[in-house]
């Protein structure tokens, strides 16, 4: 038993509140802002332990393997967590003060899979882990959305439901292409393809089939292009702190996910899936960038900017070197900080603002300049100017791409990143250089208030001393892919 | 460095010192007069050094003491210093006497300007001496390019120095255009010299037809600062600045530079025989034109301007016909006498407040030690026998008769002829005849002005005999022959002035004076120039900015367009029907999953 | 054994067409009963009767009902005949013919027969329940949590605002809806016009 | 002192620190504590000066901070005479800067701290020997630039005419976002071709380490060298206004307030030439051979297409903004020639051209805030109401033309010398008629402007220069006139690292 | 009786769920389609774990379960669709588009 309590510590913890939480709504339901500082405090009691903690071995039948890399997953999907649920304590108290237990139980729940998520080694634990990700953000994009004040549209069901038919459509896909694989392989240890075939030529048709199907259920997932078009009608529609949330933890599992069955596993046949991948790649950095460039809504901006960096991401694990993996963990890294922060930046100025097209944003950073610079910051380092960790986070990548000799998508992304500079700047002239309608300073209650500084700091402190996050990303990405 | 070489660098570091100081301490300059005490003391230190220098210099010796200016690589590229010779001594001397009395003439001739401006127009002056003495003394090529271009600074500075005045501004820009173009010759020259020899030696040995294209770039630059032909239209319109001003460095200094130069690169110009007979040419038709158009001027100053464009192009053609002394002789004449006119104009002007010919007349009674002076000058610059410009012209014309074709000989005797006319033309406008009525209440100028005349007649009348001691100095063989040559000069010269006084005296005008007048007003030249500025740079730079406006940066913005545009329009693939995006998950998956398997 | 195997398919595929081409929504959950069902009998004989026990208990008698309810709440309107009409029939057609032609084809092409190895030992519910509860026991765990979450997220996302219940709602809604009948004369109020 | 290239980068830097706590109503401390971040840069870059061994040359007061050492990129700081000269220029120019730009009112705390910035960006470049560092440090100007130019700029109309009038639809062009938006944008896809190139170097010198000594070593192949060279050309050449990607330089500057387009005219321009010879062509020297044609002749349609383009303008920042265009020109041609006398002189005409487009934008500044109107035609008789800025604008057309006695004339000699020596000796005729072109529409703008009768209605009261407006002209014009009557204190510098730069080309030119 | 004829109904099934999730207006009906597809998956399943061995069936076990939690949530959107718009068909909810 004790064996059990080593692996699953955290998971256990994370569940554990997430039932706290429920029983203690469900006996002495109170409103305010106690039960979301209750889950973010006890989440960080989790995280601070997972820094004691850190024991390393496999479940029986190498079901599960927690090392080096589950650690580092572990330690951001909390941080994720933690700011998540900062971000939205003045959003729930304010909207749904009497239902405010569930949504943090749900999002408890997604954490708790995306942590298993990163050590699965076998398909039945990946894809029930990847599930119970999945199915709690279908319902938090509802959540709060179908009664709220008449200004604003009830998008609840539309936003709920794009992103539940295009999951449910992927997750057919996934199952079936697993049937084809696992049925071909006979096993369901996520591990190389034995090419089953008598010639011993490749793998057989079917299994090609298979293994893109299941390719092409986890790229819904991370929102790469063909299958990324519920991203901006979902980031529309859904609750703003969910959406800092949703638009970066299941994205770094998904990537995860990817590295674990591409690199991990399937390395050896990569010749089936690394054409595709590369596409997916390329299109996600080009769609990405070119349909953000109309754009007026902050969040579809958002949106569109996070398939570029995606594209970005998914352009670094194509490398399927050591040095390749190490930095797309640093560029998740980043961008969980960095995109956290936007989107917490952008709901004080919507809530004050009365919406979240960038006319009602303008002159954001006359009214409150620390708001202003902070926003500042996180475009900056989306976009990848200094001393930011985003900088280092795309020249990484391209670094490692380039080591890797994906030389045309470099030259690619390193053009597209002009054009996405151009929409970012957009974003920072309404805030800089419009003036708003509006004079009063914007309030943010004292939780989004320490989230943003929380994000800032990670996203100022990592761009001026990257040494210590660039030496956790290449010492976790040693646990799937070893040499160089 | 020896004694002498400290002196030459006294007389040029003096000046610019006097000039740094007005400019650094405003209030000096504002004050006025401290200012112009200051400047006219630098002057006299200027010449005291180079009278000292005079007497110290032994003929022929060439010392030379040179800095390293820029060094490149250890070696020096280019270095400043002074070079001593016969030469550079006379020419110093000539330069530091003429400004003295220049400035001395104009502590009065501008008393009536504000403090600060009378303080700015002092510290021109001297950093004018200083330019100037700068290129005397210059050591090499580059030296010499420096105080050429830095003497053209200070004619725009000055002949733009009642900046209030409009023509004032667009004569002098005109100025610094014309000279600058033609001193684009002068840097290809270097640059050729330097191609040739990596350094900027006027003794370099060049195989002849580099020596060609030196000198020729050469010559080109000398055309447009001595106001030779095709580039003389500057030097009319710089007589908008102060008369002293045009004295000092329009009639005797600056535009003397030019010839200073062919004098001083004498060994190159003696290497391209081409370039000579081409200066030859222009010298003689320059010297013949401006005679023309100075006989039909009705301003005073203009006459004298085109009459020193006249005596320039007989310099030149001297130093075309191959001997430089009597160029460099004719030149340090020239200097005296025509200094001497202008201040003498000055005066005039000073008392009848005007420039017109017209409104002076029998000034002889009101101004007689102007009258006098003037005509000792008017008298040499004819030509008339025992005066100065009779040695110095007559020996430039024995050179021409001697090594160069009749043509220019006959030009420049008919120049001589006409000269003499125009000169008597003036004479009798101004001082003959009757009282006209603003020449009723004028009075004799005050000493400080009378003063500079009489100095500036003596080497009137005496320069000529000096020939022979100059000669020697510099090495050339000088003689006063008394040929066919004099006889005939010495007899235009009388006949143009009793021809003067025989149609003027009478009050007729010059005989076919309607043809000179249409020639002048309709000077082709000086519109062409204007056109060719007017139509050919501002038409193609115009044709620039529209073409970098619309067109180089037009095509970037349209890049842009295009780029945002095509975002908008893809924008609405985004349907917002879920079907769509279902359609577009099986579509993805299908697809790649096809091209894995067709792989 | 094969007879029964090809009618069991034959059933099982014409019920899906039905299920898809169906005018009528309750017609359409009554084929997917059906085919659930044939399917239950090819589990059977593809020796997995665990499953297809389970088959029969979850899909039939959950699921299936759970659509019966969906269907019954929100159209309520048409009562039984729902029409289910059809956009981008077409497309839609060409699509799923690609996928079946792609995959129909990747079967074919790896002819699976050849290395058809005997059954070892046929997969006993012991064996099933050994794998569950031994191997994956932490599969097992998380997909309680998948279920909790999914009912709590089900029951946060129907229920009305601040705990009114759905029964009342329909109540109410139909009441209405007797007065508006006695007013407005026959006019058909077809389909769902804002109430 | 030890770290001094630290302390010259990082003072800036840590005044905008310091700003960033003051609160934004306190006026005179923050100007206090920017002019000091300055100053302290500016004296730093002084004492380089005057440390600096300029027998030994080379790269001299080292300094190594190991940044992400597993991907070999090190904060490796050092000199050599082309970085003491520009970083001396850099140090006159923000403390002129600031002091010109001490009557900006508007968000005061922001503008400067944005100039620190920017400033501190600059000094890194000029100073850092690793290329991922030299990138970052070329990168940080981009945002500031943006916001400087955008937020306190100023906006022209320019009319929609010619064939591509539909972009007027998308862009106000010629408005203050517009040129801010388009510097940005032109000056980072520069940086792209230059990111690129700098992985096709780091690639091939074993992909372990940016360091410049280490990639100097390494023999690239002449194909990666005539894929490097023209990506480098063309990437630090678009901030060095080369040909076709120059126009964002009028636009950007003249909108552009005072301080800012003398810090980015004055000193950014010379970084793109900097960064094409210090890298491009120290890096790739056979390559460099192979393209000097072409570096050459786009350069001398620079120099003469500058000034005709500039001769047309009627607003007065725009032909300063197109004279630097020019002058430019000048500088990549020196560079082109690859012999020493061209070296010597580009980068001494990056330090003169610096200088006096400093002090032009300064004077432009000055009038512009008093007559409220660039348009150059409405002007006349200025001279009069403030004859000290006469005095220098006159002085800087004069070094600007090149007259003898200023810095202008000893660079563009050198260069034109270059030229003669250099294989295509024809390059120096254009440029020479560039030269009198400049004179045109130089003298032409000053007599507009300045004289004529003394000037009627609201500007009859303008005012002279006043308090901290005095410091920009009076150092600059000191520092033209002292540098062009003394070059050698500076050339030594430029000339021991100019030989051993070219000591890697010369033999294959 | 074989492998193939198993997989190649499986395919069947699993295509004409596409063709359901494509062209079906109402809510419920896709969510119908949803299921088709998922019974494919599971008969695959079961068709290679009978042939092939494997942990076929096992999957299918799991499979049930995510599909029925899947359908849950799936008509509990449903139901916020119709509070909406009174009308479950799925082109109403394309109120954010671009």
């Amino acid at each position: 038993m004790s064996q059990w309590i080593q692996l699953f510590a955290l998971e256990f913890a994370v569940v554990a509140i997430a039932a706290l939480v429920l029983l203690w709504d469900a006996f002495a339901p109170r409103t305010g802002r106690a039960v979301g500082w209750i889950t973010a405090l006890l989440l960080g009691g989790v995280l601070a332990a997972s820094f004691f903690v850190d024991g390393s071995g496999a479940a029986p039948h190498g079901v599960f393997v927690r090392d080096a890399w589950v650690v580092f997953h572990e330690r951001l999907f909390l941080a994720a967590g933690i700011l998540g649920v900062l971000g939205s304590i003045d959003w729930l108290a304010m909207r749904t003060p009497k239902r405010q237990a569930e949504y943090y139980a749900l999002l408890l729940f997604s954490l708790a899979g995306m942590m298993l998520l990163a050590g699965a080694r076998d398909w039945i634990l990946l894809v029930v882990c990847f599930e119970l990700m999945s199915m709690p953000l279908y319902v938090l994009c509802a959540y709060g959305k179908q009664d709220g004040p008449a200004s604003e549209p009830k998008l609840a069901a539309e936003a709920g439901l794009k992103l539940f038919v295009t999951g449910a459509a992927s997750s057919g896909l996934t199952l079936f292409g697993l049937a084809l694989v696992v049925g071909m392989t006979g096993t369901s240890h996520i591990g190389p393809i034995v090419t089953g075939g008598p010639v011993g030529s490749g793998p057989a048709p079917l299994t090609i089939v298979g293994m893109l199907f299941v390719l092409a259920g986890f790229g819904f997932k991370v929102g790469a292009v063909p299958f990324h078009m519920w991203v901006p009608d979902t980031y529309q529609g859904a609750p703003t702190p969910f959406v800092a949330f949703l638009s970066v933890a299941p994205k770094a599992a998904g990537l995860a996910t990817l590295a674990i069955v591409l690199l991990g596993g399937w390395s050896a046949s990569s010749s089936v899936w690394l054409p595709a991948l590369l596409v997916i790649a390329g299109a996600s950095m080009v769609v990405g960038n070119f349909f953000a460039l109309p754009q007026t809504d902050a969040r579809r901006l958002l949106g569109y900017s996070g398939i570029a960096q995606i594209g970005y991401a998914l352009l670094a694990i194509a490398t399927q070197s050591r040095g390749g993996l190490a930095m797309t963990l640093f560029f998740v890294a980043t961008y969980v900080f960095t995109n956290l922060g936007v989107f917490f930046v952008l709901h004080a100025a919507a809530e004050e603002g009365g919406g979240h097209t960038l006319a009602r944003i303008a002159g954001l950073s006359k009214r409150s300049p620390w708001l202003g610079g902070a926003l500042l910051v996180f475009l900056l380092s989306l976009a990848g100017i200094p001393f930011v960790a985003g900088f280092w986070a795309k020249l990484f990548v391209f670094m490692e791409a380039w080591n890797a000799g994906l030389v045309t998508l470099v030259v690619l992304g390193v053009a597209l990143a002009v054009v996405g500079l151009y929409y970012y700047l957009t974003v920072a002239r309404s805030t800089y250089m419009a003036d708003g309608d509006r004079s009063t300073p914007v309030r943010t209650g004292f939780a989004l208030g320490a989230a943003i500084v929380v994000c800032l700091f990670f996203v100022v402190g990592l761009g001026l001393w990257p040494k210590p996050l660039v030496e956790a990303a290449n010492h976790a990405a040693a646990g799937i892919v070893s040499g160089r | 460095m020896s004694s002498l070489q400290s002196w030459a660098a006294l007389a040029v570091l003096v000046p610019l010192a006097a000039a740094l100081l007005c400019v650094v301490l405003p209030p000096l300059r504002r004050a006025g007069k401290p200012a112009a005490a200051l400047c006219i003391l630098a002057s006299l230190v200027a010449t005291a050094a180079s009278i000292y220098l005079l007497t110290q210099h032994e003929a022929g010796a060439v010392t030379r003491t040179e800095v390293p200016w820029i060094v490149l690589g250890g070696k020096a590229l280019a270095s400043i210093g002074v070079n001593v010779d016969g030469v550079s001594v006379v020419m110093l001397l000539v330069v530091c006497v003429v400004a003295l009395c220049v400035q001395v003439f104009s502590l009065a001739y501008m008393h009536d300007e504000t403090p600060s401006s009378y303080g700015r127009y002092f510290t021109l002056h001297a950093l004018f001496l200083f330019s100037m003495n700068t290129l005397v003394v210059a050591p090499n090529l580059l030296q010499l390019f420096a105080g050429w271009e830095l003497v053209g600074l200070t004619s725009y500075l000055l002949i733009g120095f009642w900046f209030h005045k409009p023509s004032a501004a667009r004569a002098s820009v005109k100025a610094f255009w014309m000279t600058k173009l033609a001193d684009m010759g002068f840097v290809f020259a270097l640059l050729a010299l330097f191609v040739a020899t990596r350094g900027f030696d006027w003794n370099a040995r060049l195989s002849t037809e580099t020596a060609t294209l030196v000198t020729a770039l050469l010559f080109l630059a000398v055309v447009g600062k001595s106001a030779q032909f095709p580039l003389h239209v500057w030097l009319p319109d710089a007589m908008e600045g102060p008369t002293p001003v045009s004295a000092l460095l329009h009639a005797a200094t600056m535009v003397a530079a030019g010839v200073f130069l062919i004098v001083r690169a004498d060994p190159l110009f003696a290497q391209a025989p081409a370039t000579c007979e081409v200066m030859l040419w222009v010298g003689s038709i320059t010297a013949l034109f401006a005679a023309c158009l100075a006989l039909v001027q009705s301003d005073i100053k203009k006459v004298l301007a085109y009459s020193t464009c006249s005596q320039l192009g007989y310099m030149v053609a001297a130093l075309g016909a191959g001997s430089a002394f009597a160029g460099f002789f004719h030149l340090g004449t020239h200097a005296f006498f025509k200094a001497l006119l202008f201040l003498g104009a000055g005066s005039v002007i000073h008392a009848v407040h005007s420039n017109e010919l017209a409104d002076m007349g029998g000034l002889r009674r009101k101004m007689p030690v102007t009258t006098l002076t003037f005509g000792i000058g008017a008298l040499s610059l004819a030509g008339v026998p025992g005066l100065a410009g009779f040695f110095s012209k007559d020996f430039v014309l024995a050179q021409l008769e001697g090594k160069a074709g009749w043509i220019p000989w006959t030009m420049l005797m008919a120049t001589s002829f006409l000269t003499a006319f125009y000169m008597g033309r003036v004479l009798i406008k101004a001082f003959g005849g009757a009282e006209s009525a603003k020449a009723h209440h004028a009075h004799e100028s005050g000493g400080a002005m009378l003063l500079p005349l009489v100095v500036l007649a003596v080497p009137a009348l005496a320069a000529g005999f000096l020939g022979g001691v100059l000669a020697e100095w510099s090495g050339a063989e000088y003689h006063v022959h008394l040929g066919l040559t004099p006889v005939v000069a010495s007899c235009l010269a009388i006949a143009g002035l009793l021809g003067a006084v025989m149609v003027f005296g009478r009050g007729r005008a010059a005989p076919f004076a309607g043809v000179l007048e249409s020639l002048d007003r309709a000077s082709a030249v000086d519109r062409t120039w204007s056109g060719l500025y007017r139509h050919v740079l501002l038409g193609v730079s115009a044709v620039a900015g529209f073409v970098d406006r619309y067109f180089v940066d037009g095509l970037i913005n349209a890049v842009g367009y295009t780029t945002i545009e095509s975002g908008a329009r893809v924008r609405r693939l985004q349907t917002g029907r879920i079907h769509d995006y279902a359609m577009a998950v099986v579509v993805g998956a299908l697809l790649i999953a096809l091209w894995g398997v067709l792989r | 054994m094969t007879l029964l195997f090809v009618l069991a398919l034959v059933v099982t595929a014409i019920a899906a067409v039905m299920v898809v081409a169906a005018k009528n929504l309750v017609r359409a959950v009554m084929a997917l009963a059906l085919m659930l069902l044939g399917t239950a009998v090819l589990y059977a004989l593809l020796e997995a009767p665990f499953l297809a026990g389970v088959q029969v208990l979850t899909y039939v008698g959950g699921v299936v009902t759970l659509m019966i309810f969906g269907v019954m709440v929100t159209r309520r309107h048409e009562g039984a005949n729902a029409p289910a009409e059809r956009i981008h029939g077409f497309r839609g057609l060409v699509v799923a013919a690609g996928m079946f032609a792609l995959l129909a084809w990747a079967v074919v092409a790896s002819d699976l027969e050849r290395g058809a190895t005997p059954i070892v030992k046929p997969e006993t519910t012991r064996s099933l329940a050994t794998a569950l509860l031994d191997d994956h026991l932490v599969a097992f765990e998380v997909v309680s949590l998948l279920l909790l979450a999914a009912l709590i997220g089900a029951v946060v996302l129907a229920r009305r605002r601040d705990g009114r219940d759905e029964g009342s709602a329909i109540l109410a809604a139909a009441s209405r809806e007797a007065i508006d009948a006695q007013q407005a004369p026959a006019g058909s109020a077809h389909g769902g016009d804002a109430r | 002192m030890s770290h001094l290239l630290a302390w010259i980068v990082a003072a800036p830097a840590i005044a905008a620190a310091v700003l960033l706590v003051l609160p934004a109503s306190a006026r005179l401390p923050i100007r206090v504590v920017s002019l000091i971040g300055a100053v302290v840069a500016c004296a730093g870059s002084v004492l380089v000066a005057l440390t600096y061994d300029r027998v030994a040359g080379g790269m001299q007061m080292p300094d190594d901070w190991a940044l992400v050492p597993s991907l070999g990129i090190h904060l490796k700081l050092a000199v050599d005479g082309w970085g003491v000269a520009l970083l001396l220029l850099t140090g006159v120019i923000i403390v002129t800067g600031v002091l010109a730009s001490w009557g900006v009112e508007k968000r005061g705390k922001e503008f400067f701290l944005l100039l620190l910035v920017l400033v501190s960006g600059v000094f890194g470049v000029f100073v850092s020997q690793d290329l991922f560092v030299f990138f970052l440090f070329y990168e940080i100007a981009v945002l500031p630039m943006y916001l400087l130019i955008g937020i306190w700029g100023a906006s022209h109309d320019v009319p929609k005419r010619g064939p591509f009038g539909f972009a007027w639809k998308r862009f106000a062009v010629g408005g203050k976002e517009y040129a801010a938006m388009k510097l940005t944008l032109m000056l980072l896809v520069g940086s792209a071709a230059i990111l690129v190139a700098m992985f096709l170097l780091w690639k091939e010198a074993g992909g372990t380490s940016f360091d410049l000594a280490h990639l100097e070593q390494t023999k690239f192949s002449l194909a990666t060298q005539n894929w490097a060279f023209p990506l480098l050309w063309l990437g630090f050449g678009t901030l060095a206004g080369v040909f076709p990607f120059h126009t964002w330089s009028p636009d950007g500057h003249a909108s552009a307030p005072t301080a800012v387009s003398m810090l980015h005219a004055g000193v950014l321009m010379k970084l793109g030439a900097f960064g094409v010879m210090r890298v491009g062509m120290v890096l790739c020297p056979d390559a460099a051979a192979n393209w000097a044609w072409l570096v050459g002749g786009v350069a001398v349609i620079n120099v003469l297409y500058g000034a005709l383009c500039a001769a047309s303008q009627t607003d007065l920042k725009y032909i300063i903004a197109y004279s630097s265009v020019s002058h430019m020109g000048i500088v990549m041609l020196g560079a082109a020639t690859l012999t020493t006398t061209g070296w010597n002189g580009a980068v001494y005409q990056m330090f003169a051209h610096g200088i006096m487009t400093g002090l032009f934008f300064a004077l432009v500044g000055l009038v512009y805030e008093r007559a409220h109107t660039r348009a150059i035609a409405k002007m006349g008789g200025f001279g009069h109401v403030m004859p000290a800025v006469a005095c220098f604008f006159t002085l800087a057309c004069l070094s600007s033309l090149g007259l003898p006695g200023t810095a202008g004339f000893v660079a563009e000699f050198l260069v034109f010398l270059g030229a003669a020596e250099g294989a295509h000796s024809w390059w120096a005729v254009p440029a020479v008629i560039g030269a009198v072109v400049t004179a045109v529409y130089v003298l032409r703008a000053c007599k507009t402007i300045f004289w004529g009768p003394p000037p009627t209605g609201e500007f009859a009261h303008l005012t002279d220069a006043r308090s901290t407006e005095w410091a920009a002209p009076i150092v600059l014009g000191a520092a033209l006139i002292l540098f062009g009557f003394w070059p050698r204190f500076l050339l030594d510098f430029i000339d021991v690292a100019s030989h051993t730069f070219l000591a890697r080309i010369a033999p294959f030119s | 009786m074989n492998l193939t004829h198993c997989l190649l109904l499986a395919s069947f099934l699993f295509c004409v769920g596409v063709y359901g999730l494509l062209t079906r207006r109402q809510a419920v009906a896709v969510l119908l389609a949803l299921e088709l597809m998922m019974n494919a998956a599971n008969l695959a399943f079961v068709a290679f774990a009978h042939f092939r061995g494997g942990p076929g069936q096992l999957f299918v076990v799991f499979a049930l379960a995510i599909t029925v939690a899947e359908v849950a949530i799936g008509l509990a959107l449903v139901m916020l669709l119709y509070r909406r718009h009174d009308d479950t068909a799925l082109d109403r909810a394309s109120e954010t588009q671009g």
